[in-house]
């Protein structure tokens, strides 16, 4: 396509509503009209797709050079090639560019065939908009609009066909709305390697259904929702829960795994109610996983931490955030800093993880490390691991081995009494073999989180922080992409945005200076960090920016390897104890 | 000074404010709305009470409940003191006005001095004080142009007013005003010179400038009470209020007090200076029994009534004066006017036989 | 452009301007002295007299949710109208039918419907633009409560002002 | 009169006197001699004085500080009310002032009447007006003339500076 080297492809000219174009070789026509201002309606094409071409939808007028007898084109007045146009209409989608091809796509030929498929995919598509999740971004509704005609002539019934269908445990057919396009299909067979959807009977009766036996259940099964052009594949979780022109879209990335898919936010009065993939082919072309689509409802959850808390008289009693970041630090500043250890968070942003080793270096502490996150990738896009900012962590808590690997060292010394105060900001290390009769005799245990767990309670002090739908910040993905998280949503109660928190306690501790705006704090980090030297938010933009190839990266140590998968294994081992008892 | 004239001058400053003033300004507003309405074709109040009768008393508790406010950037102790002394001056005017004959032997007029008209003036004049502060202290811009067009427009106006009434103490010969009062009921009204001596041709040659007075006074009055047409000094298009746009409740009941006040003593005054005070031809003095002593003070309020019902009448049938037509009249008119008047008064008094 | 006012030239007599300024005094008396002998004709006093028997059909009072004929509340939750509505008066939130209703093919329906008549300023949009025939402005203004809670209609109070439409399109009931 | 009335009403005099001199705020300033000038004119009532006292409410009172805190508040001199004390120049003026009162002192206990107790008024209730009137126009008739010829000249004199030059 036309981001591929032009200097390794041969540029083909091409007429397209009679003004001459140069296309590389290999692009298809409907991307050439395109590229050339003429967007040509489709239904069953999607670029990332194969072309079956049976939507019709695309057809333009198209012809060849004129040849003369010397089988050579004849030139116009103009000096430009004439062209033979051939008297049926061509699909768009499924041709490549040629030398000296042209292509109408509004011509009356075409308007009238636009005009006659668009009559016919509405024959039996129910005329339910009012209910229809699809509606407002529905290419039914648009393009009825666009090159349809007002008013039906078919007066026949309609053919009924199933509604409200389960495909799978995340998606819903409406069988009446499918215009047969097979764009699901197609994806289910090229990128999900699923197999499973099909169409079944003939004619007007042919539905979409799953393969017998199966379900649509891979974790890839709600991009089939996204490509829907109309509304025969719904959500089950956003079914019927807000009309799309509601929605307040921000663009941000996902921070279920290492990839860091783009994604938009769709809120609503700070309410979120559907995350959806945005194009980057640098990072996850144009898909998401289901998993990661769906990690933002424990955002809502009843145990999110609303209110600054310390803990009076053996209770934990809600404060307000200065008195909460002053007993912070308070408590801090009793020990030395050997005996202060710090948890941060592979979850955290860059920023956040500045600010973090900001305060360990004001209170003079060395145990500082985050959680490793392992779990089963595939060769999609979810990535083992599972730690959106594994490489910003890398990066700027600057140690020696790799993040992760002092994890172990650090509940040890938890356990033999030497560290007295703890602060675990955004993980619950529940998991890492400190018990918790062990945390709760702590005298200062400083635990920031968003939700409220074991560790929580037996916390000195609680600071509610954001998740990362309600901040803003950069994180680096698995590949060495560094990218933009926005907010969409303000953090509910008092909680707070977590680098004004550190922000805070660093001073509070009697270090740091005044930063006001997170950009200032993306400014330090470029001051002290090369890799971010000469960037700021605005430059990342909405795709990111490459800062590590990943060969720079220090080879894994394997010693270091070993610790975290220890690490990793007491986590699951605990994870399924508590999942047993409960 | 003996104790009964303590205790008389008490009881007539506690009847005539309490008994009279107070309630005749509560209810001037409501005849104002009454009248404004008869005559713009609607009922006006006519909710509380028979008639809407108890209204005043109903705005009284609105105004007194409704939140204080005091302006964050106003200057306090000045934006306080204004209201009040909006009220003041107009009270303490009516100490001079002879508002009755006697009334068992007590003349009806709690200070009867000998500079009456003077004091009159004097006191009227402080009256701008309230409204400049006001407008001053407040620290808005409004309330501020609104304090310094009253300002100049009382100046202006009070020349006026003075040179107005100099023909009158000239006929009479003292600035008493119970000598007024008594110089009217033996040769006639000022206004109208139908009692007393008005066979004399001499008399009625002075009815000519004895109108002309009466017209400057009143239209002076006009000015001095903020009335339309010329309420510039609040002027609700133009300055949202003026000089009372940053007042709320009590305080600004009390401006709303302090304007009909000073209109019932205006009142006061052009009755007793051009329409006889207590005199009603026919109906003789106090010393004929306290009951002719009661009808003479009656006879003084209806006549003061009527003139409210002027004031009023005028207020919804003139529009507003601009500023400059209002500077323009009351210096390049009225006073000129006024002042011919006394030469021309002076020199028929000055050939006048028999004075 | 500054515009020259052309003023009329006025003859000593208007100069003067008291022959106006009696006559000015003279029509609002006349006002006054009608309205004493009780020949004035005033304005309808409100809450006494009221319009209602005479509103005209296209009143728009206050917005209300109709059911049809089969008694079911034709609003299907599509938010257009909480989308139009100019102070954002319409807070819908919808859900779905369950599949044992009478109605399950409708397949939404408004779970809350709120109009907050603090807000509402009778313009009639969300009648126009539903799709459904579900919201109508009825004859009803004089809108009271003493909470501002009172004043958010829900949707039973809606449908209580609604009541039942008929002759209008039932296009969910008949094979579509 | 009562002598608890002469007090109040001289020390009135002198405290809003010391006001007018010692308030930062103009307006303050000008409020404050509007109330000493109220206290003079009480004290002049208190003599029977009733004509120059009203006079001096008419007047002073009620047109002149009219005057002047117009003219005050159209300046807007908010620099004055933060301008600081020049304290060695009041303390001179202290000076000048307390030197001034112990001369009058000085003299006036000199003086051979100032000793003996002041003679009644002859008619407690005299009409004052009347009697200024016939001094005015009598005795005192060139002078007032002449005054009067003053004032004309100095309102025109007046008039003339402050006429803007027709461009």
């Amino acid at each position: 396509m036309s981001d591929q080297n032009p200097s390794s492809q041969p540029m083909l000219n091409v007429q397209i509503d009679s003004v001459w174009h140069q296309f590389p070789k290999g692009t298809r026509i409907i991307e050439a009209c395109e590229q050339a201002g003429s967007y040509v309606p489709r239904y069953c094409y999607h670029k990332k797709l194969s072309s079956p071409g049976n939507c019709r939808m695309c057809l333009i007028e198209m012809g060849f050079p004129r040849l003369g007898p010397d089988r050579k084109s004849e030139l116009g007045a103009d000096g430009k090639p004439l062209i033979n146009w051939m008297p049926r209409p061509q699909i768009s989608c499924a041709q490549d560019v040629a030398e000296g091809i042209g292509v109408r796509t509004n011509s009356p030929l075409v308007k009238e065939c636009q005009r006659g498929v668009m009559e016919f995919l509405l024959i039996n598509h129910p005329l339910d908009c009012p209910i229809c999740d699809q509606a407002g971004e529905c290419r039914l509704q648009e393009f009825s609009v666009d090159f349809g005609t007002s008013q039906s002539r078919f007066l026949e019934h309609k053919v009924k066909k199933p509604k409200n269908a389960v495909l799978g445990p995340r998606v819903t057919l409406d069988d009446e709305r499918c215009i047969l396009c097979s764009r699901c299909i197609r994806f289910c067979q090229e990128i999900a390697h699923d197999d499973v959807l099909g169409f079944v009977d003939r004619g007007s009766y042919t539905v979409l259904t799953a393969h017998p036996g199966k379900e649509l259940e891979n974790n890839y099964s709600l991009n089939t929702v996204d490509i829907c052009p109309v509304g025969a594949l719904t959500s089950t979780d956003f079914r019927f829960k807000m009309r799309v022109w509601f929605l307040k879209e921000t663009k941000s990335i996902c921070t279920s795994c290492a990839t860091g898919c783009n994604t938009i936010i769709g809120t609503r009065e700070d309410v979120i109610y559907r995350q959806t993939p945005r194009e980057n082919d640098a990072v996850n072309s144009c898909w998401m996983c289901d998993y990661g689509r769906l990690n933002f409802k424990y955002l809502e959850a009843k145990k999110r931490l609303l209110e600054p808390q310390i803990r009076r008289e053996g209770k934990l009693v809600h404060t307000d955030w200065s008195t909460a970041i002053a007993q912070a630090a308070l408590q801090l500043k009793q020990f030395s800093g050997t005996e202060i250890a710090i948890i941060a968070s592979g979850r955290m942003t860059n920023e956040e993880l500045w600010l973090t080793v900001q305060l360990a270096q004001s209170l003079g502490t060395h145990y500082i490390d985050i959680v490793p996150r392992r779990g089963r990738g595939d060769d999609i896009l979810l990535s083992e691991d599972r730690n959106p900012n594994t490489n910003g962590a890398r990066l700027i808590l600057g140690s020696a081995s790799e993040p992760g690997a002092n994890l172990l060292a650090i509940a040890d010394a938890v356990k033999s009494g030497q560290i007295k105060a703890l602060a675990i900001l955004k993980e619950n290390t529940m998991h890492l073999g400190v018990p918790l009769e062990r945390l709760a005799q702590l005298p200062v245990f400083i635990a920031m989180n968003i939700l409220s767990n074991e560790a929580t309670e037996k916390a000195t002090v609680v600071l509610p922080a954001c998740g990362f739908v309600e901040k803003r910040g950069s994180m680096i993905n698995g590949k060495g992409r560094l990218q933009r998280l926005n907010r969409a949503v303000r953090p509910p109660g008092n909680a707070r945005d977590d680098w004004e928190i550190l922000r805070d306690l660093i001073q509070a501790v009697g270090g740091g200076d005044s930063l006001l705006s997170i950009d200032d704090v993306f400014r330090r980090i470029g001051e002290t960090v090369p890799q971010f030297a000469g960037l700021t938010f605005s430059k990342i933009g909405d795709l990111g920016v490459q800062i590590l190839q990943m060969e720079e990266l220090p080879p894994t140590h394997p010693s270091d390897e070993e610790k975290i998968e220890q690490a990793v294994a007491i986590q699951a081992r605990r994870r399924a104890v508590r999942s047993e008892s409960t | 000074m003996d104790s009964f004239l303590i205790i008389t001058s008490l009881l007539k400053i506690v009847g005539i404010l309490f008994v009279v003033i107070l309630p005749m300004v509560s209810y001037a507003v409501y005849a104002e709305r009454k009248v404004s309405a008869a005559i713009q074709d609607r009922l006006g109040p006519n909710r509380v009470g028979p008639a809407g009768l108890f209204q005043p008393i109903a705005d009284m508790l609105k105004l007194l409940l409704k939140e204080d406010f005091t302006p964050r950037t106003a200057n306090t102790f000045y934006y306080w003191l204004a209201p009040c002394l909006a009220v003041m001056p107009a009270i303490i005017t009516i100490a001079v006005v002879p508002f009755g004959s006697t009334l068992l032997g007590v003349p009806m007029v709690i200070a009867d001095v000998n500079i009456g008209i003077l004091f009159v003036f004097a006191i009227a004049s402080l009256g701008v004080y309230g409204i400049v502060l006001a407008g001053w202290a407040s620290n808005s811009k409004y309330p501020f142009l609104g304090g310094i067009r009253s300002s100049s427009q009382m100046i202006s106006y009070e020349l006026s007013l003075g040179l107005a009434v100099i023909p009158v103490f000239l006929l009479v010969g003292s600035l008493r005003l119970t000598s007024v009062v008594q110089y009217q009921i033996e040769h006639g009204w000022f206004i109208a010179p139908f009692v007393g001596d008005w066979l004399n041709p001499w008399k009625w040659l002075l009815a000519v400038p004895m109108i002309i007075s009466f017209v400057v006074f009143v239209i002076a009055i006009f000015a001095e009470t903020n009335r339309l047409p010329f309420d510039l000094p609040e002027a609700e298009q133009e300055l949202a209020g003026g000089y009372h746009t940053e007042y709320s409740s009590m305080k600004f009941a009390l401006f709303f007090l302090g304007e009909y006040a000073a209109m019932i003593t205006g009142s006061a005054i052009i009755a007793t200076l051009f329409f006889g005070g207590w005199h009603f031809p026919g109906i003789p003095d106090g010393s004929h029994g306290w009951i002719f002593g009661l009808i003479n003070i009656a006879v003084f309020f209806a006549k003061v009534a009527a003139l409210i019902f002027v004031f009023m009448w005028v207020r919804w049938t003139l529009p507003r004066f601009r500023y400059d037509q209002l500077m323009r009249l009351g210096w390049l008119f009225f006073f000129e006017i006024a002042l011919v008047n006394i030469f021309i008064v002076a020199a028929i008094l000055a050939y006048l036989p028999n004075k | 452009m500054a515009i020259t006012v052309p003023r009329p030239k006025l003859n000593w007599r208007e100069r003067m301007y008291l022959p106006a300024i009696v006559a000015g005094l003279a029509i609002t008396i006349k006002h006054f002295k009608n309205m004493l002998l009780g020949r004035t004709k005033v304005t309808m006093q409100y809450p006494e007299e009221k319009w209602d028997s005479s509103l005209p059909d296209h009143y728009r009072g206050a917005p209300a949710l109709v059911r049809d004929e089969d008694g079911r509340v034709r609003c299907v939750a599509c938010q257009l109208c909480e989308f139009i509505c100019p102070p954002r008066a319409i807070k819908i939130i919808p859900d779905e039918i369950p599949s044992t209703d009478r109605f399950a093919k409708v397949e939404k329906y408004p779970e809350e419907f709120d109009i907050d008549m603090i807000r509402c300023i009778f313009c009639g949009m969300c009648e126009e633009v539903c799709p459904e025939q579900a919201i109508f402005l009825r004859k009803d203004y004089a809108i009271t409560g003493f909470t501002r809670a009172d004043m958010i209609h829900d949707k039973e109070k809606l449908l209580e002002i609604g009541g039942v439409i008929h002759g209008v399109i039932l296009k969910w009931n008949e094979k579509k | 009169m009562s002598p608890f009335l002469f007090w109040f009403f001289a020390l009135m005099m002198l405290v809003f006197g010391i006001a007018v001199v010692v308030n930062r705020n103009p307006v303050a300033s000008a409020l404050s001699l509007v109330v000493s000038f109220l206290g003079l004119a009480a004290l002049f009532v208190s003599l029977d004085a009733y004509f120059i006292g009203i006079i001096q409410v008419l007047v002073y009172a009620g047109a002149v500080m009219v005057l002047f805190l117009f003219i005050i508040m159209l300046l807007g001199l908010r620099a004055e009310a933060r301008r600081q004390i020049n304290w060695l120049a009041s303390a001179g003026a202290i000076a000048v002032a307390l030197a001034l009162v112990l001369q009058i002192f000085y003299v006036v206990g000199h003086f051979k009447s100032a000793g003996q107790r002041f003679p009644p008024l002859a008619r407690p209730m005299t009409d004052d007006v009347r009697n200024i009137g016939a001094l005015l126009f009598s005795n005192y008739n060139l002078p007032f003339q002449i005054i009067g010829v003053l004032v004309l000249v100095a309102t025109i004199g007046v008039i003339l500076l402050s006429r803007r030059e027709p461009r």
